[in-house]
């Protein structure tokens, strides 16, 4: 965003970034919780209304847009990551948020996901993952654990999970997290982190389902069994978790394994210092597959910072070059270029 | 009759000329140069490339024959020609799947040096045409064109393989000293093609001054043509083929309407030109962005739209087809984009390289639920740069998807195009929204258009999507009655373009027994059979529809001034139905879907037919 | 009027209840319970579910609100009725939506607990309702809903919230005893429905008594209504809702075909539920494939299809726009698929909760290049049984793609079906591919329909693929006149299917003054309006389309033997734009796209304003 | 299949593979050598011709199935695997292969590549990659090199391409391998390997498109520099290459390394030993990666092969015991479910 719209405006407060439209979810879905960090870290920020714009696709979640007091778009069913595409290669200098599910980003929209992560789009996208199918009443999505029953899975659904963060990973992605609906001053923490990144920020978000699926997240972040269940990474420091930070998890060969620290078999030496920023991605994938291990913590926090060119970065560069070269075209240019002859 | 250098020189007002050869020919580029040249001695001329689907299929087999056809005169034209007047067949493959198609007597020029056993065999010939009878009738040249090209050519240390691949300059050359051609066009294009290889440069100029000059020495030919130039309007011209035109009509839409422009778009025969060509403007502040998929060609493209620019996306058949959901999305938040489709012969893949104008409909009804859109259709070449602009204009002024059709036929086919003066080109006006504090995303001004307020903009925040919505405010609203009124003014919107775009025009009497309605790339023909018949006698009229969705406000009136209306299309009668369901007016259907342009004759044929013969 | 514990009961014929109320507050299930009862004792019914698109919008407010209306009556009825006699208002947002649907004195029983002051200002409401003016000329019933459920569960150990969501058991004991109805359907459902749970048991049957007998002793009723049995055929009956009746209907046509049923789809609203019912039924062989988007739907759905499976697809209005690629690919591959379409309200996401027929063009003609399929609509809810049989033996039968187009009222609502004997089904007979030294796989029979060799049976090895294919061999051609002929060829297979369909059936005279031509939906709502005009002596009939393309063979001569015809549809005048365009024949359009099913009044009122208010 | 249509018949030769169409590639195309390695495979595997099913999408590859004499389908652009997937869901017992490109498979068809693999779909998918759109004359693929210059990239082409083995691992594929289309004997081994395989097997094979991206494998592949640029994997095996195996891969961290075991610093048991079977994947990871540094060999070979049940199985199991649990539906029975009562 250019400057000059930031000069002699007051900074703004979250209830500034309201709508004032009625919110329309469920009591007690998490979604809540979300947009009220959204709209403290947009404030944090110092963001004026008209710089962010919020796009989202179809789902519960999906409705996020209209309750703020942003631009916002609400698109059709996967396709968050196109739209916003469009509109971050039109608005280079407006960061653009993306609010998706499940289904939305992981099931129709996989696709542009993957693509958006390969290609770096200065865009960050927030998953809202309540492996369920919200909108539409309870139907299983590709994130909802195998054997689920739900309304398609009469006897169980057969399909196995995407593990979002590997698949991220996968694509290349340069900033991937992961945070909870349950603890705002940590999603906070992760969505002033994103917003800081260039390039495309994706976030897993654990958002609790109350009607079709609650307590789907109950085993990693409810209260009296988060610290053992949760670990929070942090960037340079050693992976600890317990209610005193007594545990600490250890690799041997690539298999992180949980270990306590009072058992006198290791000491905080043995225990792995995450690395955000670490280029191969190795250790970010070796930590999003301890989720598939139950006896590990899941973690959450940031699982990998890099900074690369981004798409837009790319493409305004070759503009800027080619001009350069070739001069700004003009209808006279545009009008004489080929092969021309004269009739008289 | 003409005498120069011994030949005689006969003055020809029309010829069409059909290049063939295998997939690795050239003939491709051999048909351009000799457009180009054809063009800057100022004739008229209209071109048909013809290729198989297949990149390169095994050398000298019908189906890998690579074909351009070319039609030029001093006259005004508008097709490529019905049947070629002369053919250049580079192998029998090339002579087997031309010769249908010749006019009687033509002359057939053939490389006798690839009318091998194995040539033969692999086309299929039990015995050598040249040979039996089977070319009786037609004027048939056997040259020995890779001999000779390789004789030319011996010194230049180039490889056999090279050589061999320069033989289509030799067939160039001696082209142009059939019609009479100046070689200094195609030298130069040679010096600037292979500016870093001199070898190269050598051996091209060298085959083709070969060629020159063994149709001046050679007894084979023992008459020259010439083509006078065209009387054609002053001006300065160029060569354009449909999607060249296209990208650069939505260039100059850009720079006419201020906006920049963006176009999210993948990769598609015939309609990948126009991205690659769009990818050129860089220095034009032209984004593109080759998408994952035809859905998120469309959707980034609103996503642009939505911030502002000028946002189009190319496609061709079956990529509309996965663009229709999003394009219903453009039509509720009503936002300005353009999808062009190039279409090609379907059903599904179909015929990816042949030409069809069976999108009519889908373009028309192919979205969920009730999404009028805008559809305005190019009828040749050069008429895709205005269309590219009308289409840009009523978008960016009526805030609603436009789909601009164009066909695979006058995409790839070019014609002289006489480039307009800047100050022929209308600006375009992009209303500004109201002051902030009047602002609402779905107001209305007379012509039931809701203000563009960029995304970005300070003051004009907003948020739109694809739930209905309460006009004015675009709330979302489940209301029965909003959603009803929704309907009839996005509805009414586009029916309203109609006040702004040109009424439908007659070529030829005004009323009369038969007008032929066409639409899109058929003009040409249409043209072309409609003067012909009209030269001998015939009463029969021509209209041609560039706008369909809205229909100029003339249309009724204009159809029912005649007793019969004839509508050919090259598909099995889209453009039939909207007549017929707009004006109950009974129409006559001429349908051919055979992936090519109609030949003006079957169409003169065709009126001559209804006429009942009569030409009095 | 007889008397009964005190109480008048009065006779009627015919009754239209809404129970409305917040999205939490059990509506749909207290509606169905009291359709289920309803229908058990033989009245003929219709309901109407309409729910909000939030899943649980915030309580209180006007658009959490969630109604489920049911006309029931000792008559035969075709529709959910067009004002309730009697709302049951669970909170003021329920009734202040409701209100101005009711019928003038209608009943209006509310639950006067939820009459807070905050109740109050969800709804909007200035002044409470039941204490101003605003009701006058309703009957008014203010019951304490919330507070006896309170003191009726106070022992059952239940939370403040559990008994809380029981209170929609007391309106249901209640309106039973107001109309009549026994209570034993409904303790058996709780019983089966909490069977692990006692304590539910006993608090959702304590509600429901204590409603009954609530009704019983209160002075606040005065009179009691009986609503005799309908004459209906004899037999066996359920209760059917359309999309259970869609998915049942295939898994008969599996059986009847004695092909595995093959169900590739995506939940989408209405249509999930297809999705949803099928995936019960894996002891019947059927495999439910939940693909990650509409188009690996249909896509796996065509790869099925290829290997002999009964294969289908279940969506609504975006996710037909998705498919449309691969419904071409179906059809130049001649492969037997059915694509149900749920519609919805469009364009785009639209109104997804509320029911249209804007879907009609898009089936169709939304594909590009000529790309014909056969388009069947169900017109019921129990219809929906049959057409998916109907689709399922066209498209084994024609070797087609065919698209069952039903929508969300029919979907959702629902209505006592007669169950057919097993005898009365006809079996589908598939054709067995001739011997394999004789087959081809595109060769045809008098129908121009090709051999379907399932792929991996042994001797019929072969391809296909969505290249134009030469006819008989199948293999890629590009040959023009071949194209021609097969886009020829694919539009009469599909036409031919009309030797194979029944006549269109007038339902009133034969011939006359006017016509009401419908198709899908609103079977119900034309055929009540039709009824009463007749009764009412006006001369009006009904022909209603469940064969859409092709239409039945009858169709023109019918519409043609009416002075005027009236098209209603909940679009923009869809099957107009076909029945213009086919017989050049001017009709009527009545149409108003609300999201919801015509009201039989209006359309009524219609047909006496264009008899002129005739009815002699 | 059924094994009674195996009895008594001989078995076939590879041209008996052949459906006799003339093969429409240009001359030199590499699809001519995996056609070939598939015919000699489906004869040395014992296939009948109507067993295999061979599917594909849109490209030049995907003429593949037209030139084999089994049933086939040349589908739409992008969905291969999704009609793949109602194939073999349809017939279990019938080994589904599918021949696909880089823009088919990995761009427009990307969704449905990650689905097949999470759901381990029981279908082979052999990713003919030329780094480069063939069919459609040469414009720039979701693989192929930034800032490569083609018809859509003039001035250089501004994606980060896929990793097309990262992006399999990522979706939790079971089965990862990578052959060469120079390679004959390599890609029939590994194709033999993939047809033993129950569920995804993805396999890229690296393919040289002569007309519009001829040579992009030559720094790997070619005779001269294969064997240093060229890492064979071998299950059991340690990672040698170099003309004398003198080479080899060791791990620093996560970070492989290649050594040369001449040098005296290393010995054969400081280089990594390949597991195909490691349940982790990460190693599979870690070799993937190594494409991305253009100092280590590209690996071909096996990546990752480990055996769940597939999408198949688990449908069939389901129907089986629902079956059993509920006997098998008749008309009858379908008829009599429900809420009925009888009016007489
Ligand atoms: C093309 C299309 N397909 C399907 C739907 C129906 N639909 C709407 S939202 C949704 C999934 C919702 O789940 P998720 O993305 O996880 O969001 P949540 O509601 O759980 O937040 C589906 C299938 C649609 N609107 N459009
Ligand atoms: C829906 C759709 N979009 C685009 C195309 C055009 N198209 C055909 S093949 C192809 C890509 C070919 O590249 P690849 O998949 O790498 O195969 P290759 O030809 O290189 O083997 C494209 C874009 C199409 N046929 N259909
Ligand atoms: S259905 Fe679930 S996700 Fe949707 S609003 Fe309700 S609680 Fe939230
Ligand atoms: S264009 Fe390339 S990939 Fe296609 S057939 Fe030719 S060489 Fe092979
Ligand atoms: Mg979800
Ligand atoms: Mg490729």
């Amino acid at each position: 965003m250019t400057d000059n719209t930031k000069i002699n405006v007051e900074p703004l407060k979250p209830k500034d970034f309201s709508s004032g439209l009625d919110v329309r979810w469920c009591p007690g879905c998490g979604d809540y919780s979300i947009l009220s960090q959204i709209q403290k870290t947009f404030a944090k920020i110092g963001y004026q209304k008209h710089e962010p714009i919020v796009i989202s696709g179809i789902g519960c979640s999906s409705r996020f847009p209209y309750y703020l007091s942003t631009y916002g778009f609400h698109g059709i069913h996967g396709r968050a990551p196109a739209l916003a595409s469009g509109t971050t290669l039109a608005l280079p200098d407006h960061p653009v948020w993306v609010a998706t599910g499940d289904g939305d980003l992981m099931s129709i929209g996989g696709n542009h996901f993957i693509h958006a992560c390969r290609k770096n789009m200065d865009i960050k996208l927030l998953l809202f993952n309540n492996r369920i199918y919200g909108l539409t009443k309870g139907q299983y999505s590709p994130t909802s654990e195998k054997g689920k029953i739900t309304k398609t899975s009469p006897y169980g659904s057969i399909d196995y999970p995407f593990n979002p963060i590997s698949l991220a990973l996968g694509s290349n992605a340069t900033f991937v997290a992961r945070t909870v609906d349950r603890e705002p001053k940590h999603m906070q923490q992760i969505f002033e982190k994103a917003s800081e990144h260039k390039g495309t920020a994706f976030i897993e978000i654990f958002q609790n389902c109350v009607i079709f699926n609650d307590g789907a997240f109950d085993d990693v972040s409810k209260k009296d069994v988060k610290d053992d269940h949760m670990l929070v990474l942090e960037d340079g420091q050693p992976m600890l978790f317990g209610k005193e930070k007594e545990k600490g998890i250890i690799l041997d060969g690539f298999e992180p394994k949980a270990v306590n620290l009072n058992d006198g078999k290791y000491t905080i030496d043995d225990v792995i210092v995450h690395h955000e920023k670490d280029e191969s991605g190795i250790l970010a994938f070796i930590l999003a597959h301890m989720t598939d291990n139950p006896n590990l913590p899941t973690p959450v926090g940031v699982f990998r910072s890099i900074r690369k060119q981004t798409y837009g970065e790319a493409l305004q560069e070759q503009i800027k070059n080619v001009t350069e070269e070739k001069g700004k075209g003009t209808l006279e240019m545009l009008l004489s270029e080929g092969n021309i002859w004269e009739v008289n | 009759m003409e005498e120069e250098n011994g030949k005689e020189v006969e003055q020809l007002q029309d010829v069409t000329v059909m290049f063939a050869g295998d997939s690795g020919d050239g003939m491709q580029l051999t048909g351009s140069q000799f457009s180009n040249t054809t063009a800057l001695l100022g004739n008229d001329l209209n071109t048909l490339p013809d290729y198989p689907a297949e990149i390169r299929a095994p050398a000298g087999t019908i189906y890998g024959v690579s074909g351009f056809q070319l039609h030029f005169s001093s006259k005004d034209i508008h097709t490529p020609g019905d049947s070629p007047d002369v053919l250049v067949a580079m192998n029998p493959a090339a002579l087997k799947k031309n010769l249908p198609n010749l006019k009687p007597h033509a002359m057939i020029i053939v490389n006798i040096d690839a009318f091998t056993q194995k040539g033969l065999n692999l086309a299929k010939y039990e015995s050598n045409p040249i040979e039996d009878d089977s070319l009786k009738g037609f004027r048939v040249i056997p040259v020995h064109i890779s001999k000779m090209t390789e004789t030319a050519l011996k010194d230049t240390g180039l490889s056999p393989k090279d050589i061999a691949r320069s033989k289509n300059f030799f067939a160039l050359g001696m082209m142009y000293w059939l019609f009479n051609r100046p070689l200094e066009p195609t030298m130069k294009w040679v010096n600037q093609k292979f500016g870093k290889k001199p070898v190269l440069i050598d051996a091209n100029i060298k085959a083709l001054k070969a060629g020159y000059y063994f149709g001046d020495t050679a007894e084979l030919f023992t008459t020259r043509y010439k083509v006078n130039a065209a009387k054609l309007p002053a001006g300065k011209y160029r060569n354009i083929s449909g999607n060249e035109a296209t990208a650069m009509g939505f260039v100059a839409a850009s720079l006419l309407s201020d906006r920049e422009l963006f176009l999210g778009s993948y990769p598609i025969t015939p309609a990948s030109e126009i991205l690659q060509y769009l990818s050129k403007y860089r220095n034009y502040n032209v984004s593109t962005f080759q998408a994952e998929d035809e859905i998120a060609g469309v959707v980034s493209t609103i996503g642009a739209a939505f911030a502002g620019k000028l946002a189009i996306t190319s496609t061709s058949g079956p990529g509309l087809a996965l663009k229709t959901e999003a394009v219903g999305l453009a039509v509720i938040t009503e936002l300005p984009i353009v999808v062009i489709n190039v279409q090609r012969g379907g059903p599904s893949t179909g015929l990816p390289t042949k030409t069809e104008q069976a999108d009519l409909l889908q373009a028309m009804y192919g979205r969920n639920g009730e999404a009028p859109v805008a559809v305005v259709a190019a009828s040749s070449p050069s008429d895709c740069f205005y269309m590219a602009i009308e289409a840009s204009r009523i978008a960016l002024k009526h805030m609603t998807p436009v789909i601009l059709l164009t066909d695979g036929y006058i995409a790839n086919g070019s014609e002289p195009w006489r480039i307009p003066e800047v100050s022929e080109l209308k600006k375009i006006e992009v209303p500004n929204p109201p002051a902030p504090e009047d602002y609402q995303p779905y107001l209305r001004d007379e012509n039931l258009v809701r203000p563009w307020a960029a995304a970005g903009t300070p003051g004009y925040e907003h948020r739109i999507g694809g739930l209905e919505k309460a006009n004015i405010t675009g709330d979302v609203s489940y209301d029965p009655d909003n959603h009803d009124e929704m309907i009839r003014i996005r509805e009414e919107k586009v029916e309203k373009i109609q006040k702004f775009i040109p009424e439908l025009e007659v070529d030829g009497d005004d009323e009369g027994e038969l007008l032929v309605v066409g639409w899109g790339g058929t003009y040409g023909s249409i043209t072309d059979a409609v003067h012909k018949a009209r030269e001998k006698g015939y009463k029969v009229s021509h209209a041609h529809f560039r706008y369909i969705n809205p229909m100029p406000k003339n249309t009724e009136e204009v159809l029912r001034r005649f007793k019969k209306v004839l509508v050919p299309e090259i598909n099995k009668g889209q453009l039939a139905i909207l007549i017929r369901n707009k004006f109950l007016l009974p129409v006559i259907q001429y349908n051919r879907v055979r992936g090519l342009p109609f030949k003006s004759s079957e169409l003169e044929d065709k009126m001559i037919e209804l006429l009942g013969g009569k030409n009095d």
